[in-house]
């Protein structure tokens, strides 16, 4: 364990340089992957691998893929899903698809063994921690997906990372055992059937601790991020969320993602999807 | 190996594929994926006087086999693109081409006038037809006499080749494209966007903050080939087709019916490798034909 | 229980989906699938004074999301109508309209003076927009000087619910139905199909023995939502929104932009069982979002 | 043997009285059936078996389905497909389907346990032979699959039925060797790598034998049919041929799929698909 500890510190670090040194411009490819696992989480939650041919490159949390599901009469676009880890040595990229509408019904009805078209890496990453920061991970649906990836490979001990998962119910949540080394992990449901009664915001943990945090990172619903960055801003805390507006090519070129910044619009899918809340326009 | 190569006034271009205006940014923005050296040439965003906001957000709804946007123009404007993008991609051994737009005529003429001083640039896209601004646009390129008076102005000021883009919301095309031609446009390019409208039945709200987009994609193909059919049976001056390309055979359907090059848009969305796929699959159609170049084909509908 | 009636003129209509022309025969052609009785309306294949043949074989071409037909009104002739069909759908309890085409204004009006005498048929659909006949047809829709021409005369010689059918192959469809409703149309019913054309790149030849066509299916939804809204902000009488309606969601959105009634053609080529589909899921929308009728519904776009 | 083939005489007595009272206005239904096997008989053609969950209606040679397919983002109208054989017992229906474009080869790539929209039955049948007719059914491509049908429910003995298969190279045919004891079958193909050499047309029992049958049963493509149709024409020889025009609806309310006949467009999904060469204006 403390040689994992050790070997992802040291990968992180690694990983800042690089990342620093090409100043996000990692190469963006399109190639067929091939969905080697296909895991009912819940009702709603799917988790998908999906392998590639040649070695990945770099991968960050809060970086995306943009998805063809090519199998359904209906969908003309392709659809973005969070990374939520990466495995190197087997080159597998994993996602935790939600049902929402018809393309991600779809998606998760493909069979291991099936090819899927998938451009990535895509998007800015998260701030990566600084190796004394005490950080507060906030997630909630399928926003819990680049929050658990950031978990894993923040290198920081497991005392220094909190987290929330907040969901409708506790049959909403997924399973996420294999975390519970990396992290304390807290629950919020609305219906109280899983750790603390309400939303992300009325976790005890949010309300009275959220000073103690030097790094607050969240992805989920718009409504949740928003009462969480309104805290923080309200705080002068670093906050940064992870956005999801509609996309068409998520890679920059189409300027329909735009969020209505302090800067102008701004792409999500370049210059996001992970913003920093100064930069927003959303504290009022 | 067939010649690919195709002319568009006194321009040569390497092959007849070119990207379309707003969907590839200027170029930059997809090498990691094409190698811009490969295309005929790059048709730039629609660049503006003074620098854009573009409309809210929403801009973009999916619909069957298409889509919707709004963007409605955003960009840095004229002297943005002069100062920091042109020293970038004036070396690239491609044609780029600038879509110029603008809210009156003074506006056109004021961004063209810029663009003919840059050398690299050998011709301007005359965006007539842009469905999503206010001021302008589209509103130029549904009156015959509008297109007659920005043609005209616009001709007198940039003597590089000048190719005009015609919106597909009107009920004769081919008028328009005549009196591109009568003006001295040098090629029109064809079509920009439809004008459509998506609802949100849950919300009960349109899903664009602007009601109504541009339909671009697969589903306005047919109308597109139809119309670079009328045009390219009332005009002389070489047509550039676009509408809904995705592969080669599509590519192929538009030189048929009349155009000398083809623009690929929204199909880069769903493939990033969309060009160097329609470009090889262009080369295997003529030599499977045992066509020997391009040309062979431009406007070789079998009646 | 959501109330799903709703009105156009004076007729009450139980529902508001309605077949749409060319699409579903004569109602008789689909009762296999469909219980004529459960429609709001049955619109019918196009009619015209003499018999026609209509266009050679291929008629047909699959467009993405979409189709081209140009099948060109062939159909017996209004005698044969009378004679022939009339008796056998007269009693079936629902509204059926018969849609009148003509190549100049007298043979609009000598169908419809047949078509009046007839006392189960309570409305016609005047067709100005057929894009696959040489004469008449779409020629009338596209210009408001024929439109108005050929209302005034129809409406003359009719009395009962007279409902214009508009082409969307026109820069400004407002126009159009400004000039309908001055010359006493009671209706407009949008999108007839939108002129298109399909190449077959390998045989080097258009698919259409016509080579153009007219697009239908949900490949022009966005269009057609786009003109019923426009129309619904020009015009009082009300509107009947068709164009690539696929399911209640569809329908639900023709209504949001202002149509009173929908009708449903390319879609039951696909799906049989799509009336009865739509018909239900409409009234389960009313039921989610606690609405008493369709009537609270149309045009209720919040902006 | 005896037995079965008595009663499929039965079978087929009672069909053709059926058939009769209804004129030919058996209901179409449109419904899911359950893909239960697909075969891959050759490079190019598969045998789909599909089964319904209601006892089927009487189905007859000629008569076609109108195939729903979901699974690719391209296909936006049904693809009609030939019956090729009824199993009323086991309510399956199979279909011969070759790989043409892109509609034809996705179905072919649809699993066992998938449900398929289909609207059947469609069209009109073939004309069924008296119990003395020695009848000439040939086919061509994926046009063997109604005359196999035929053959098997026509109710004659072997020696009254004739069959030419008509193919471009041996690879290309597919094995009927359960048809063998129902009929004689004779082969040809382009390459002369299986029966005769050149088409069907060419075959002996076609150039020479031609006139001592009572009936010629004939579906295929195009350019086969109109020349069986011509030299049966010209010995005013009873021939029915089955067309293939391309349909939106396939039942009969777009008038896409209509054929010029002596007696104006006739659509082929409802006056056909079967018809007597005599209605046609092929022959001259
Ligand atoms: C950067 C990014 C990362 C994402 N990561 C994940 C992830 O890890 N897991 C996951 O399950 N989902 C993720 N999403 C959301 C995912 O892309 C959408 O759920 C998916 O595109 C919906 O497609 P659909 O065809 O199922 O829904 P549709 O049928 O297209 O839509 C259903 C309904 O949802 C609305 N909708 C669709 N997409 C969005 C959106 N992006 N934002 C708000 N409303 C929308 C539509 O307007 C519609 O009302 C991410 C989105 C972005 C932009
Ligand atoms: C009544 C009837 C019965 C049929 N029975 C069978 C059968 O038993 N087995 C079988 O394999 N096929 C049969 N067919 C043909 C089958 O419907 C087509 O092969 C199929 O629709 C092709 O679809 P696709 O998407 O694969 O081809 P597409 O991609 O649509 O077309 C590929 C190419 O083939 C041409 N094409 C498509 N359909 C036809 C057609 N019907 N006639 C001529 N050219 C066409 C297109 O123009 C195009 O050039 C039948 C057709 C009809 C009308
Ligand atoms: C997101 C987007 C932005 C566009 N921006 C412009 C533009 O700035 N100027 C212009 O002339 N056309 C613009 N267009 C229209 C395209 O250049 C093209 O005419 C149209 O999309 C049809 O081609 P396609 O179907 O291949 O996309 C835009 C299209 C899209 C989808
Ligand atoms: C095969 C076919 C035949 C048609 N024939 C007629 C017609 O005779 N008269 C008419 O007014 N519209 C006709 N139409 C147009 C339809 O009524 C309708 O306006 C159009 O198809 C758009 O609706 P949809 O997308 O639901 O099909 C026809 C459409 C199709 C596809
Ligand atoms: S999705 Fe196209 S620019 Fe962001
Ligand atoms: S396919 Fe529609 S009438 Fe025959």
């Amino acid at each position: 364990m403390q040689q994992v500890a050790a070997f992802i510190l040291l990968r992180n670090i690694l990983h800042r340089i690089i990342f620093a040194l090409k100043s996000v411009n990692m190469r963006k490819t399109v190639s067929d992957l091939l969905l080697i696992d296909n895991k009912q989480l819940n009702k709603d939650n799917f988790l998908l691998k999906l392998q590639s041919k040649t070695p990945l490159s770099d991968i960050f949390p809060g970086q995306f893929v943009n998805v063809e599901i090519k199998k359904a009469t209906e969908i003309f676009l392709r659809r973005p899903f969070s990374i939520m880890d990466v495995d190197y040595e087997n080159r597998t990229i994993s996602l935790l698809v939600k049902i929402l509408g018809r393309g991600s019904k779809v998606f998760t009805e493909y069979i291991p063994g099936e090819l899927v078209s998938v451009i990535f890496p895509l998007g800015k990453p998260f701030t990566l921690p600084l190796p004394n920061d005490r950080i507060l991970l906030i997630g909630g649906g399928s926003g819990v997906a680049p929050m658990l990836f950031l978990a894993k490979i923040c290198g920081l001990k497991p005392e220094q990372v909190h987290m929330i998962l907040g969901a409708r119910s506790a049959t909403d949540h997924v399973d996420i055992s294999e975390y519970e080394g990396l992290a304390n992990l807290y629950y919020a449901t609305e219906d109280g059937s899983k750790g603390e009664k309400g939303f992300v915001t009325h976790h005890p943990l949010f309300t009275h601790q959220l000073e103690s945090f030097d790094k607050i990172y969240t992805c989920g619903p718009d409504p949740m991020m928003k009462a969480v960055a309104k805290e923080a801003y309200k705080r002068k805390l670093f906050c940064e969320v992870s956005l999801e507006n509609t996309m068409a090519c998520g890679f920059g070129v189409c300027l329909c993602c735009v969020e209505d910044t302090k800067h102008g619009n701004l792409c999500v899918c370049t210059e996001g999807p992970v913003f920093n809340i100064n930069d927003l326009k959303w504290q009022i | 190996m067939a010649d690919l190569s195709i002319k568009i006034h006194d321009i040569l271009f390497k092959n007849p594929v070119l990207t379309a205006s707003g969907t590839c940014g200027f170029g930059k923005e997809i090498q990691d994926f094409v190698n811009l050296e490969s295309l005929g040439g790059v048709v730039m965003k629609g660049t503006t006087l003074n620098p854009r906001e573009g409309n809210s957000y929403p801009r973009m709804a999916e619909t069957p086999s298409g889509m919707l946007n709004a963007v409605g123009l955003q960009n840095k404007g004229v002297d943005n693109f002069v100062r920091n993008i042109y020293p970038g991609i004036k070396d690239i051994d491609t044609h780029f081409i600038v879509n110029v737009n603008g809210s009156t005529i003074e506006e056109y003429i004021a961004v063209t006038e810029r663009i003919n001083e840059l050398e690299k640039i050998p011709a301007i896209e005359l965006n007539i037809s842009c469905p999503n601004v206010k001021e302008g646009g589209m509103a130029f390129g549904v009156s015959c006499p509008a297109a007659e008076a920005v043609v005209k102005a616009v001709r007198k000021v940039y003597n590089k080749t000048l190719i005009v883009k015609l919106s597909p919301n009107i009920t004769s095309i081919t008028e328009i494209a005549k009196v591109c031609e009568a003006q001295g446009a040098d090629s029109v390019s064809l079509i920009n966007t439809l004008l459509g409208m998506a609802v949100d039945a849950e919300k009960r709200k349109p899903v664009l903050s602007t009601v109504t987009g541009g339909l671009s994609g697969p589903a306005v193909k047919p109308i597109a080939l139809r119309m670079v059919w009328q045009v390219h049976n009332a005009v002389k001056i070489p047509i550039i087709g676009m509408g809904g390309i995705m592969n080669a055979t599509d590519a192929i359907e538009f030189i048929l019916a009349g155009a000398s090059a083809v623009q690929i848009g929204t199909g880069i969305f769903k493939d990033p490798d969309i060009f160097e796929k329609t470009i090889s699959g262009i080369e295997s159609y003529l030599d499977r034909h045992k066509l020997h170049s391009i040309s062979e084909l431009i406007g070789k509908l079998q009646m």
